[in-house]
Formats: structure tokens, sequence, C-alpha cells
């Protein structure tokens, strides 16, 4: 049996090459039995995306275009939202290196959420239900949170799970790529790129290092596992 | 016991020199007897207005508090006003409120006792009255805020089924830790002196009053021992409870200073919460009394102009602390040269709800300036009353302004809210104003709410003496 | 005594504290229990607890992606791409990604069923698929030149059965219609390739390889043919070329996402790209050292900038750009064709390519097979002629929505009340179907079987099946099954058994046509063919275009009339909601305008410095009134639009489709004109509009905050 | 002392008042106990005989040696035994029954865990841990039954005690929940 190597999970956004065209939020949703909320409840700033695109404006007509960029949970290695939950619900993972959203955990202080500088962590504010059939889309392998929990991007914990399962059941170690969270895996544009940054001949490293590499918030020092690659010239960003 | 005799410049100010010391409730000794009866019948009247009172609160209570938050548990914490990025609004905003509010009681009784400010007497239980009453209310909120109320216990410390303990880096548990200590210890506290008081009521009452009394006095007798051995009680708590009082409110600071929200990350935060719940507190201890100088039976007697006038000067100076504190969280701010920090407090007084911030700095800094250097305005029992509302209103447009102000415009403008409160907050928030009123509607009737013994206890301390042809006002150390 | 008593009570109350506790919090799992039914024959390839995934395609939009539905224990779970599949190599788009939600929809039609037009007289009522099929009989046995298919851009293979259909029974060839091709321009790029290069092809761009694009009005990103082939594209020009960096300029009146990623956008009039697209084209063969051909001196470059309001001088900079770049591409579809000039646009611009002689190179130009295309809107408009004339007597509608998709000012709702009998296919209650005197609904796309063979994104000849993922849900049957049973019936069987027998036949020429996969006979081939979601060839290649026969002229020019004061460009788009078919799934509702954040609703995008010389602010509802109609919407102060220029999305304003899409927002199609452009495709571009103020004020559901992005409060 | 009864000291309401207790206190040891006992089976399946018999836990649950679930047996498996098998017991005529109509045995999983807590047979299996372990000695059942503190200490300790080394692995949240 290959013997288990903790990893260090880390994502790259190409903004150069990432659209804005929000493919990533439907992947995350669907994989994730992320509910939606309806009309009011988004337009309150209740949507419960748990990636979205910031979509800010730079320049002036004509010469005006948008910025996008892909928000998720960063997965921070010096996560503010963890020393400050009372029953250590949002925990970081030692053997994933990830932030972990334990949903059975959580007494719903959203003490987390008010202390992400990147707003990754949205609540459940109700419970939603789903009409029949359509629960039967809902993916057996993520928990569907009741009201009053907190939920955020867990990197697709559970694929990584499954991943790292399957590969020790086969007695191999895992393979650069092999795990990919859904949003990664949808991306039209393959602007997003996942894999472990343990490892310094992984995809995912080699990109990490690239000159274009910049964090969000780097000045808190919250050590984010996401690395944005910055859109090239003055446009395209 | 050192009997001195100051000169009269010393004990007044020179403006009151013309006054009569009589006026003054230390110098105007009633007998014994009499003054305990005015206690029992202050304490027995009660008016058909008293129990509309008293029901009223309690349907509030009934209704908008538990109503409210019962149909809440069931349905979600959205029928709160909350939203991402506030993630917390009124709830939390009233608990900090509440919390300071909890500050005046052993601000009164504790400080001023240590340092022997004799006005204090008459109203020392009114305030620990509000300390428990107001930590009552205010404990309510960390239970109501969560989302899952129902397991609200795995924050406590105790040993599990599920080898899982509460994460002692976080704040919220150093609050409950901190809550629940302060809310017992003033407990404690409260009861303590009123144990004469008690046993004086047991004496002059029958029936359930009897037995009631005779419980909670716990068979004193007053005899020197335990008159010697309730003092250092006293003594003991008075000092003791100082640092908790001042720990409660610094770790409620710390709820906020140490996450790292732009405008919350602040050393400044925990005496400038303690400034303020001080300034709250003591606010609340005057409008509490006139409430019960006008309502209550002979306490006119009890509370004089004399008290409002203490308390005022008080006010004026916690007033221009929490105004310097306020002036030193910009200066740190500007120090710190944060961008989002500084972005956060222009937002304060530009963004779309700066009349919250100018109303917090009118009534907190502008009315109490403008008034309370005036003797006469300190003197009038309406006028204070009015006052001090205001400063209790600022001092809640303060949180607004730190919490659901500071949370909505942090360091990603694409994600920016605004929050607005919605019936179900609003209506919790004044189910437990309801909650807070009741409790000391009925204490009022239950507990005799001036410290006999302490009043008694001073008016022998102080005596006029004939100095010359000068009545000379006097004051006995009494251990 | 009483102390003792005191103390009992307290007891009590402890206990039954304890109690409640315990009560409350719940000490075992007796609540837990459920009842599981195993499969009484277990399949070897599922397991519970483990997921099976299912090859198929994508039938959210006519590009025709490859996916793989990730089911567990008979369920639908997740939808991902098709690693191998030549259109979107794994990748897919939120349309096709929430595809389950239609699925699983609760508003489905759950069996055939007497419609009655929705009138009071004639109730809705069940019937049996016996009933259905001789409703479909009876129906094909009226005179076959009274009888009218129209259909959606997918399936193909129905699209082929019907067609075989018609021709045994002598009626005229099935119509397929959808606003998604009719947006992207798609008969106009036919008829151009069919003038320029003799064949009628949907054009392949290889935009991963180009150096310098210009787009005229495509958005590929997100609408235009094929998004995730482009989108995919798109990031492979950016970051994928080892040579240089790719540079993407566009020629849009409205920034759409295509535009927003654009290294230039260059906000050009409406209606004037074929007069940039010509003046270009004699400035790149000037610069190049050609001659310049006879078609491009029609416009001079100074001129070219007085129509469109780009300044000369930048227009000559982008000439030069594109004629010193070492793979230059210039692309062209939607809003660029929609228009009166569209058919000038489409061959000036594919005349732009071979003017830099990239026909067929790598970032260049290559031509898609083209079958089963879809019918130009005059075809459509000729159908409504004859149904108003009463020459139509019966209409069998399946995959499209004509009175959601089609321009009202078509008079397809008059037209449709002359037909006697009208039977609808679709799966969902839209409102074409709520209008038919009989639903027979299909299975949705994850229960059918399947090909799609017209893929304008691959990069390769492919063909892309379906098969069903879920047993079906409801009483559906495939539509396919009900034309066979029913032609059988009348006794004008077509020789094919069922749908799968009929698919099989149709991919019998693909058995050894040189596929990544070959074998020995139609069984073995199926496996295949199922496993892999389809057939294609397992190198990339695509014929390239002949050099083209560039007439003297491409036909004449309308220069676009200025709007008259108060008048505006109205322009519409599709956004991530399609046709308006997506508009039912809750998560595509959801899911926000890439542009505008906005979810769940309609608006209309107003430069803001015309919306302040209105005096309108974000959220104010105006009344759209062209001489067409009038939609009512919230504005949306958009910063990158022309002033003169209004837009609206496409995809809203449904008065059926189910809870998700009822009663929300505008459809733009109400106001559209029912004008064509020479090759047959509408000519939208051009329209102009009127803006009223209506007082009320409707807040859109924005995921921006406003006072953060716009800076207002 | 002549002091009036005060009102809760009264008969009726203690009488009442303890009523209310007996039926709160009622409730709750019968909630608890209720809680306890293992369901109804819609065929009381003897697992004694069926161990006894020589048959593997695998062989009706193959795939907890590969999957997450164990995976109930359907009626062709049982039907491929007791085909042969000609006792007749009333159980049996259930199995024919059901193998008749060709319905599925609506079973009633007694081991199960909510659903936030994601348990993987396979990695367990792996590691050697006798299906015992956990399920109880099911050789000396007849329907399964439940085994009772199957709670988090419980996983917790196991994993602590058989691979102390993994044990940072092993308690990780994620390791259960997700």
């Amino acid at each position: 049996m290959a013997e288990e190597r903790p990893a260090k999970w880390g994502l790259v956004v190409d903004l150069d090459r990432c659209t804005g065209c929000n493919a990533c939020i439907a992947a995350c949703s669907m994989e994730n039995n992320v509910p939606f909320v309806g009309e009011d409840e988004v337009a309150y700033g209740r949507a419960l995306y748990w990636i979205r695109t910031q979509r800010y404006w730079e320049g002036e007509y004509p010469a005006v275009t948008p910025t996008f960029q892909p928000v998720m949970c960063q997965q921070c290695g010096n996560a503010p939202c963890e020393p400050v939950c009372p029953v250590y619900a949002s925990v970081h993972s030692e053997e994933e290196q990830i932030n972990l959203a334990v949903y059975n955990r959580c007494v719903g202080t959203r003490y987390c959420a008010n202390n992400c500088p990147y707003f990754a962590r949205v609540f459940n504010w109700f419970d939603y239900e789903l009409p029949e059939p359509m629960r039967s889309y809902l993916n057996p392998d993520v928990t569907v949170r009741r009201r009053g929990v907190m939920e955020k991007c867990t990197f697709c914990v559970q694929r990584i799970v499954r991943g790292r399962q399957k590969a020790r059941a086969e007695g191999r170690e895992l393979r650069d790529g092999e795990i990919q969270p859904a949003c990664v895996q949808a991306c039209p544009a393959e602007a997003l790129v996942f894999g472990d940054l343990s490892d310094p001949e992984s995809r995912v490293s080699q990109l990490a290092r690239s000159q274009r590499r910049y964090h969000l918030l780097e000045e808190l020092g919250t050590l984010p596992r996401v690395t944005y690659l910055k859109g090239v010239g003055n446009h395209g960003g | 016991m050192a009997v001195e005799s100051k000169p009269l410049e010393t004990v007044l100010p020179a403006a009151h020199v013309e006054e009569d010391p009589r006026e003054h409730l230390m110098f105007d000794p009633r007998p014994r007897e009499e003054m305990n009866r005015m206690i029992m019948e202050a304490m027995t009247t009660t008016s058909r207005r008293y129990w509309a009172w008293v029901i009223g609160l309690a349907l509030v209570v009934l209704i908008c508090l538990f109503g409210a938050w019962g149909n809440m548990i069931l349905t979600g914490m959205g029928l709160a006003g909350i939203r991402r990025p506030v993630f917390w609004g009124l709830f939390i905003v009233t608990f900090v409120f509440w919390i300071g509010i909890s500050h005046a009681g052993t601000f009164v009784s504790a400080i001023l006792r240590v340092f022997k400010a004799e006005f204090r007497r008459p109203f020392t239980r009114a305030s620990e009255l509000m300390t428990t009453f107001g930590l009552a209310a205010g404990a309510l909120f960390p239970l109501i805020h969560l989302g899952r109320v129902w397991v609200f216990y795995w924050m406590i410390p105790y040993p599990n089924a599920r080898w899982l303990w509460p994460n002692f880096r976080s704040p919220l548990v150093w609050d409950f830790l901190a809550i629940t200590t302060y809310l017992l210890s003033s407990t404690i506290y409260l009861y303590l002196p009123l144990v004469p008081d008690l046993a004086m009521a047991r004496d002059r009452t029958t029936g359930w009053r009897h037995t009631l009394y005779r419980l909670l006095a716990l068979g004193w007798r007053g005899t020197e021992a335990e008159w010697h051995r309730l003092r250092r009680a006293i003594t003991i708590f008075a000092f003791a409870i100082i640092p908790v009082m001042f720990s409660v409110h610094t770790i409620v600071s710390w709820d906020f200073a140490v996450g790292v929200v732009a405008g919350w990350h602040s050393t400044i935060f925990g005496p400038y919460f303690i400034i303020g719940a001080i300034l709250s507190g003591v606010a609340a201890v005057v409008s509490i009394l006139f409430v019960l100088r006008s309502t209550m039976q002979h306490m006119d007697y009890f509370i004089r102009k004399e008290h409002f006038d203490a308390l005022g000067k008080l006010l004026l100076v916690f007033s221009m602390a929490w105004a310097y504190f306020f002036f030193n969280d910009y200066l740190l701010t500007w120090y710190g040269g944060e961008e989002a920090a500084r972005r956060i407090l222009t937002l304060h007084a530009t963004g779309p709800a700066a009349w919250v911030w100018y109303l917090m700095l009118i009534c907190n800094v502008l009315i109490p300036w403008l008034t309370l250097w005036n003797r006469t305005i300190r003197r009038t029992p309406w006028a204070m009353f009015i006052i001090t509302l205001l400063i209790n209103v600022g001092m809640y447009a303060e949180r607004y302004t730190i919490i659901p102000l500071t949370l909505g415009h942090q360091r990603m403008p694409f994600d920016w809210g605004v929050y607005t409160p919605r019936p179900t907050e609003i209506s919790i928030v004044i189910g437990t104003f309801a909650l807070f009123l009741l409790l000391y509607l009925l204490a009022s009737r239950l507990i005799p709410l001036v410290p006999v013994w302490e009043v008694q206890e001073g008016q022998m301390a102080h005596t006029l003496r004939r100095v010359g042809k000068a009545e000379v006002p006097s004051v006995t150390e009494l251990e | 005594m009483s102390e003792k008593i005191t103390r009992r009570d307290f007891l009590k109350l402890t206990a039954m504290g304890a109690a409640a506790t315990a009560v409350m919090t719940g000490c075992g799992p007796m609540s837990r229990y459920v009842v599981r039914r195993p499969y009484t024959q277990m399949p070897e390839y599922n397991q519970t607890g483990e997921s099976t995934y299912y090859a198929s395609t994508c039938r959210e939009c006519p590009a025709g992606c490859g996916i793989l539905v990730r089911t567990r224990e008979g369920r639908a779970l997740t939808i991902e791409g098709n690693p191998n599949h030549p259109v979107n190599r794994g990748r897919l788009c939120a349309r096709g990604l929430t595809a389950q939600q239609g699925l699983y929809n609760p508003d489905r039609v759950r069996g055939p069923r007497f419609q009655g037009r929705g009138k009071p007289t004639s109730p809705p009522r069940d019937l049996t698929w016996e009933e259905a099929v001789q409703v479909v009989g009876s129906a094909l046995q009226k005179p076959p030149e009274r009888i009218a298919f129209l259909l959606g851009l997918v399936p193909d293979h129905l699209f082929d059965l019907v067609s075989e259909l018609t021709q045994a029974l002598g009626a005229p060839p099935p119509l397929r219609y959808g606003a998604l091709a009719a947006l992207d321009g798609r008969t106009t790029l036919l008829e151009a390739t069919r003038r320029l290069f003799d064949t009628p092809a949907l054009p392949y761009f290889d935009l991963a390889q180009a150096e310098v694009t210009l787009a005229f009005g495509a958005d590929f990103l997100q609408a235009w043919l094929s998004p995730v082939t482009y989108t995919r594209a798109y990031g492979n020009m950016r970051q994928g070329n080892p040579r240089r960096r790719g540079e993407l300029i566009v020629f849009e009146p409205r920034q759409s996402l295509t535009a927003g990623n654009a290294d230039r956008w260059v906000p050009i009039a409406p209606g004037s790209e074929a007069h940039v697209a010509l003046a270009l084209g004699g400035r790149v063969a000037e610069l190049r050292g050609l001659p310049v051909p006879e078609a491009f001196r029609a416009v001079s470059l100074e001129e070219a900038a007085r129509v469109s309001g780009i300044p000369a001088a930048q227009l000559e900079d982008l000439a030069v750009t594109f004629a010193t770049a070492e793979r230059p591409l210039a692309l062209v579809g939607g809003s660029a064709l929609t228009q009166p000039n569209g058919l000038v646009t489409a061959q000036a611009v594919l005349a732009l390519n071979a003017l830099v002689n990239n026909l067929g190179q790598p970032g260049g130009v290559f031509l898609t097979p083209a079958e089963a295309t879809p019918a130009p809107l005059t075809a459509v408009s000729d159908l409504v002629r004859r149904m108003q004339a009463g020459e139509i007597e019966v209409l069998f509608i399946h995959g499209v929505n004509p009175l959601f998709e089609l321009p009202a000012a078509l008079g397809f709702a008059a037209a449709l009340e002359n037909v006697p009998l009208v039977i609808s296919f679709a799966p969902f209650p839209d409102e074409t179907a709520l209008q038919s005197d009989y639903i027979f609904p299909d299975h949705s796309a994850l229960e059918s079987f399947g090909y799609q063979r017209s893929l304008a994104g691959a990069d390769r000849p492919a063909w892309s099946a379906s098969q069903p993922v879920v047993v079906p849900l409801y009483n559906t049957r495939a539509t396919v099954d009900v034309l066979l049973a029913a032609a059988q019936a009348i006794g004008r069987a077509l020789p094919y058994r069922d749908e799968v027998d009929f698919i099989q036949q149709k991919i019998l020429p693909l058995l050894n046509a040189g596929g990544f996969y070959t074998a020995p006979e139609i069984l073995t081939f199926w496996s295949r063919w199922l496993q892999y979601g389809g057939w294609w060839t397992p190198a990339a290649g695509l014929p390239a275009p002949r050099s083209p026969r560039l007439p003297a002229s491409f036909g004449t020019l309308t220069p676009p009339p200025a709007p008259a004061e108060g008048q505006f460009y109205l322009l519409t788009y599709t956004n991530h909601l399609g046709d308006g078919s997506g508009a039912n799934r809750p998560w595509l509702q959801e899911l926000p305008d890439a542009m505008t954040t906005v979810t769940w609703n309609t608006w209309v995008e107003i430069h803001p410095t015309t919306a302040e010389h209105l005096g309108l602010k974000d959220d104010d509802v105006v009344r759209i009134t062209t001489p067409y109609g009038a939609v009512e919407a919230s504005v949306y102060r958009y910063p990158a639009i022309r002033p003169d220029t209004i837009a609206i999305p496409f995809g809203q304003g449904h008065t059926a489709l189910g809870r998700w899409a009822e009663g929300r927002g505008c459809n733009p199609a109400q106001i559209l004109p029912a004008a064509t452009n020479p090759a047959g495709d509408p000519a939208f571009i051009g329209t102009t509009a009127t803006l009223m103020p209506t007082g009320r004020r409707r807040p859109l559901a924005r995921v921006e905050s406003k006072d953060g992005v716009y800076g207002e409060h | 002392m002549q002091v009036k009864k005060p009102w809760w000291q009264s008969g009726g309401v203690r009488i009442a008042l303890a009523l209310v207790l007996l039926i709160l206190f009622g409730g709750a040891v019968s909630g608890i106990y209720l809680s306890q006992i293992p369901p109804e089976q819609p065929i009381a399946f003897p697992h004694k005989t069926h161990v006894a018999l020589g048959a593997q836990c695998t062989y009706c649950h193959p795939a907890a040696a590969w999957g997450p679930n164990a995976g109930l047996p359907g009626i062709s498996k049982c039907w491929g035994c007791h085909q042969q098998v000609q006792k007749k017991s009333p159980e049996l005529e259930k199995l024919a029954g059901y193998v008749q109509r060709n319905e599925p045995i609506p079973w009633v999983p007694v081991a199960i865990q909510p659903d936030f807590v994601k348990f993987n047979h396979q990695p367990h299996v792996q590691a050697g841990i006798a299906c015992e372990t956990c399920h109880g000695p099911v050789s000396q059942m007849t329907v399964a039954l439940p085994q009772p503190r199957q709670n988090m200490g419980w996983c917790l300790d196991c994993h602590q005690r058989m691979r102390p080394n993994d044990f940072v692995r092993l308690s990780d949240c994620a390791t259960c929940h997700y």
C-alpha cells in the first residue's frame, strides 16, 4: 500500500484565460447541492454562490472594459475564519491543508463569515426545499445543509477524499490532475488549474510560480492557496 | 473609627456653600422605623396602572420576544435582515448595548463604593438590578443570534462522546465564559447587600412574602459578627468584581477587535468599549432613577437632586472620555494607514447611513457637553431623563455604526451590502427591552429598591457640626 | 417543611429538564430508520454508493457538446464534459451543467394529453399513447401538402426521420427554426459561404492559433454557434499559443461578453459593420500589396469612419494591425449579420480572410459539413402565410417554441388560430404547447436516444450520440417512436422498427468511415458509440474553403439611418438563458449574467449619459416601444454600450413554461420586426425604439454592489 | 405558626404537576427505549443460520470489499440458493412470495449513520477490520441488531487505537464529514 502523503491543495486562476462566463458557478452549485434562493433573496444579497465572478469596470467609454475575477474560498494557510469559530466547525485540515466547513458541527454564529476578508462564506438563511422530483439530482456525496449553517467552497473535498480512497484501494499514488473540483472540470476556458502545491512538478505548482502570479489581499497574511495569474496587457483582465 | 472634620469647601464645591446642607439625604435623617416603613410601603403598594404595565410588558415579552424568536428558530435566521456580508446586525448591536448597560450597576456600587463616593448610597441597589437584568436581557442574544440554537451547548466545555471541545481560541468562547462569570458574580454582588434589607422586610411581612424573605434572608439577625462578615464579603466582592467588569466589556470588544475586519481590528477597542459601556450604563441609571422617583412612593426622599447632579458630572466626564477614545480610534486608523479601514471610517461619515454616525456624535458628545456643565440642568430630573435617554440612543447608534455599518463595506467593493433591520429582529429587540422593564417592575415590588441599611449607615456617619457660627457637614469614616 | 418541598420541587424540575433534554437532542437512531429496496437483479455495472457514468450529448443548445452524466441508483446527479469529445473536450457551459434541472423539473408534461388550446370549452384531459398514436396517424393522413412540421435545432435524428417521413408522405420537408440560429445569423453565413466558396457551410474559425482576431458581432464566448469550443479556443489563444498572446478586437455596438474580453472594443454603429469590413478589406489589400478587389472598393475608409462613428485613424490602425499580423483572422456572426447589410458583412469578412490568405491555414477559416441546416426566417414567414391562409391542416411542433421565439410581428399567434390541428411534442408546457390541440411529450434530453451530426464547433467530422441515462420519469414517449408507430398504423410504415433501429441504420455508414474506432458489425459499433458518446475521426481535419470567387459587389449597402431624436437602436442578445428554453432551470435563473450580474429578470441596458439625459435611474421601469409593440423592463445603466443604443437580453418574459419561468421579465421578440436580410435571416439590427419612463421602480436582483462597483448609494 | 398554605403547596396543583412530570418523564424514557429497539424486518432473516452454514458476510454484502456501501442482496441472490433448498418455513414462504411477484424485499438497514457521516466500507475492509468489530456478533443474531453508541467518539477511539501513527489523517474532519 502506498504511504499516504499529506497534500497541499492549490488552485490557479488564470485571469488571462477567464472570460467571466460563470460556468464555474453552475458546476459548483450542481456538484455541491447549493440551493437557489430566488429573485428577492438574491436581490437582498443572500445568494449562496460558493464561487462568484467579481466584475469591475475599468476605464471610461469607449475604452471601458470589465475585469473578471472569480473568487471562491481561498483556503488560506492562515485562515481568519478558523480561530474565531467557537466549535471548530471552521477548521484546518492537517491532511489536505484546506479549510473545512464541518456543517454538522456548525452552530451558526456567522463570525467566520464576518471575519473572512474574501466574503467567501455564505449562510443558509432558511431551509431551501426542492420540489419533487428535483431532489433526485442532489449529490449524495455532499451533505445537504439545513437552515442556520455556514457553508463555503471546499475545493470539492468529497472528490479529494474519493480520489484518495480510490488511489489507496488501487495501491498507487495520486496522479497530478486526477482530482479536479467541479469548477475546474467545467471551466470552458481552462482558466482554472487544480493540484497539489507540495509537489513542485505538478502543473498547478508550475503555474503558481508564474511571473504573473498574485494573491488576493496578500497584505493580510492569510497565505491563500488560490493563486491568480494577472491578465496580460491593460485589457482582458 | 477615626472621626475627622473637614472644612466645608472640600466636602462641597464652592457653589454649594449657600445651599442648606439639610437638603442632602445624608443630612436629612429620619427615624429608622419610619424609613423602613417607607421602603415597605413603596415595595408593597401596587396600583392598577402598575399591573397594567406588568401585563402589557409580559404580553410584549411573550409575543415580541419569545414568539418572534420561536418563529425564527423554526423558519430560519433569514427572518432577520442580516445578509452577506453583514452577518451580524441588530442582535449583536443590542447584545453589546445590554452588556454596556449592565456596567452601570457594578460601576456605581463597586467602584463608587471602593472610592467611597457617598452619594451612591441610595441607588446602588437600583443600579445593581440593572446590571443583573441587563445581563439577563443581553445574554439572550448570543443564543438568539445562533443559526442553530438547539445545539448551543456545543459551546460549553464538557467531556462528550464526540471527543470535541470548544475552540478556546475563539473570542466567542471567551465571551461565553466572561458573561457567565459576570452574570454569576453580579448576581451574588446584588444579593449580598440585599440580605439585611430582606431581613428587615421579613420582619415586617406575613404570608408568601414572609416565606420568601425568610428563605432569602438566610436567617439574618444583624449581630455584630454578621455585619462584620457581610462588610468583609462586600468589600472583597467590590474589589473582585471590578476586574471582572472591565474584562467583560474588553472581551466583548475582542469579539470585534481580534477579527481581521477593517474598522474592528483596533487595539483601542477594549477601553473604548468600556468607556462607552460606563457612559451608557450611568446614563441608564439616571433614566431609571427618574422613573423610580416619579412613580414609586417615598422615592423623592431617597433620590434627590444632588444625586442627579453628581451623576450628571460623572456623565460629562465619561462623555469627554468617550469622545477622546472616539478620536483615538480615528487617530490609530490614520496612523495605521490601512486603506480599507480608512475607507470604512470615511464611509461612516459620508455613506448612505451617515445619519447614524451623526446621531451618535450629537447624542454622545454635543448634547451632554452643551447641557451637563449647567448646574440647573443637572438638578432638573426630567431634563436629565431626556439627556440620558438621548445618550443611550447615541450609544446604540455607536454600536450600530461599529457592527453592521462596518461589516457592509469591507475590502471587496463588489460584495458590499447594506443592511436593513427587519420586523422579526426589531420585535425581538423590543421584546428584550420589555423583558428588562418587566423584570425591573417585578423586582421593584419584591425587593427593597433602596438599600435602607446603607442609607441609614450613611446618615449615621454624616453629621452637621457647629464650628463657630457655622454648621459644618462632617463625615465619619466607618470602616 | 417548605424547605423540603422546595428541594423536592427542585429535584423534579431537574429530572424534567433532563428528560426534556434527552427527548430534544434525540438519543437514538429510531427516527432515522428508512426502508431500502435493493435491486431485484443487481446490475453488474451498478453498485449502490458508486457512480455510473453515461456518455451522451447535451441538447441545451445546438452546439452538441459531449457530456458524461454521473448517475447513482438510477438518478442523474451531475453533468460533466466528455473529455474525448471534439466539440468541448470535457468542458461545459452553465446551460449544459444545469440540464438535470430540466430532467427533474416539476413542471414537465407527464403524459400525452389533449390540451384543447387552453379554451375553457375543451378542458385538457389525459390520453393514452394508443390514442395519441391514433391521433398522429389520422393527422398524417391529411392531404400531404397541408401537413407541416416545425422542428427545433435539436435533435438531428428526429429531423432526419421527419425528412424521410415527409418524403414518403409527399409532404413538404420539415422546417427547422430556433431563435438561437436566427440570432447567430446562421442562414446568412450559409448563404455567404455558398456565394463565395460554392458550398453552403458554417465556417469554423481556428481562434486558438490566430494571433490577431477581428470579430464582427459574434458573441462566441457566450452564445454564438458553439460557445464552449470558442471559449476553450479563446483561452488557448491567450495563453496556449507558444508564439505569442493572441489579440482580440471586437466590433459591436454593445459590449457583449466577447467584447468585454477583447483587447479593444470598437463601439461600432449598428448596421455599419459591412462598411467597416469593406473599408478595412480595401486597406488591408493595399497594405499587403495586393490589388484591391472590386467588391472592396465600394466603401472608402473615410466613409466607413463617417457611417460607423469610428475615427478613421483608428480604422487605419486596425487595418495595419490586421494586415501586418502573422496569423490574422476575421470572424463574423450575430448582430453583424442579423441586419439589412448582413449578407454583405458576412461575405466581406469571409473575403477579408481570403485576402490575408488564412483559408484552411492554422489560425484560419475552415468549413464544417452543413447538414440539416435551419430554415431562414423567410421560410417560416412563408409557413405563417400559409397557415394564415388556411392552407395548413396539421402542424406538428417539436423542439421549438415559436410563440415565444418568433418575432410577434410575424403573426404566428394569429396564424395558429387558422390551423385546425396543432400537435406539440414539447416535454414542457411552453407557450406553444399550451396553444396546441395535443401535447404528446417527448422524453427529456437525458432520457432519449439520438444523435447530433452538424457540430459547428468540431474541428473534425464528428457525430455526437445521445442515450438515456435514466429510466423515463413519466409517461413520455420518444417522438420518433410515435411517428414510426403512427406511420405504421396508417399503412405508410418506414423501414425502421423503432428509434434505436432508425439510429443504428443511420450510423451504419460510419462503421468503416475512418473513425477512432471501427467495428465489424453494428452491435459492436453501437456499444462503442454509446460508450464514447459518438463517433469522430482520430485526427483533426476539416475541408479548407477553396479560394473565393469575389463578385464585383457583395450586394447593395444601405447605410444605417441615424435614429431620430428620442429614438434608440434596439439590440437583443442571448446570454446564458439562450433561446429562453433555459428559463425554467432555476439555477440558470439564479446565475448572474456575466456582464451585468443581474439574475432572475430582464433589464434594459442604457448608457449612463443617455440615462442621465433622460432622467432615468437604475431600476426605473421604462416602456420600450417599437412600431411592433412595447415591453417594460428595469433600467440597468450599462457603461459599455453606445449612447444611441439600448439592449435587452433574450430569454425571459415567458407566459408559460413552469413556475420559474412564468411572469418574469419581458420578451424582446414581442417588439422585434419581422424584416429579413437578403439571406433570409432576421434583420433586427437597425430597429429603433423609444423609451418612456413609467414612473415605477423595480429593483433588479444584481449580485454586484452598486455602491462598491459604481460608487452609488 | 399560622401560615396560609401557598397555592403551589395545594394538593390539586401538586397532583397536576406530578402528572405532567410523569408524562414528560415517561415520554422521554419510552422515546429512548423505542429508539433502541431494532425495527421490524419484512423477513426475520436468521443471520445465525447462514453464518453457521459457512456463508461469508461478503457473499451477500459483497460491495463492502470495494465500495462505500456493503449493499443488500437482491432476491436473485437469495433465490440462487433457496431455489434448491426444500425446507419449508413461513419466512421462506415470504421470500418465495417476493420472488414470485418480482418485488424487492423492503429491508430496513440497522447499521446506519446520519447523512453527514460519509462512511466507506472499503478502506476498513482493506485494513483487515472484521465485520463483527462494528456490526457486533452477527453470527449469533437472527435479524441484525443495531449496535449501541456508534458515535463519533467510538470511531475516533478505534482510529486512534488501530492506527496511532495515522491518527492525524484519521481524525481529520474531512475524513467523514463533507
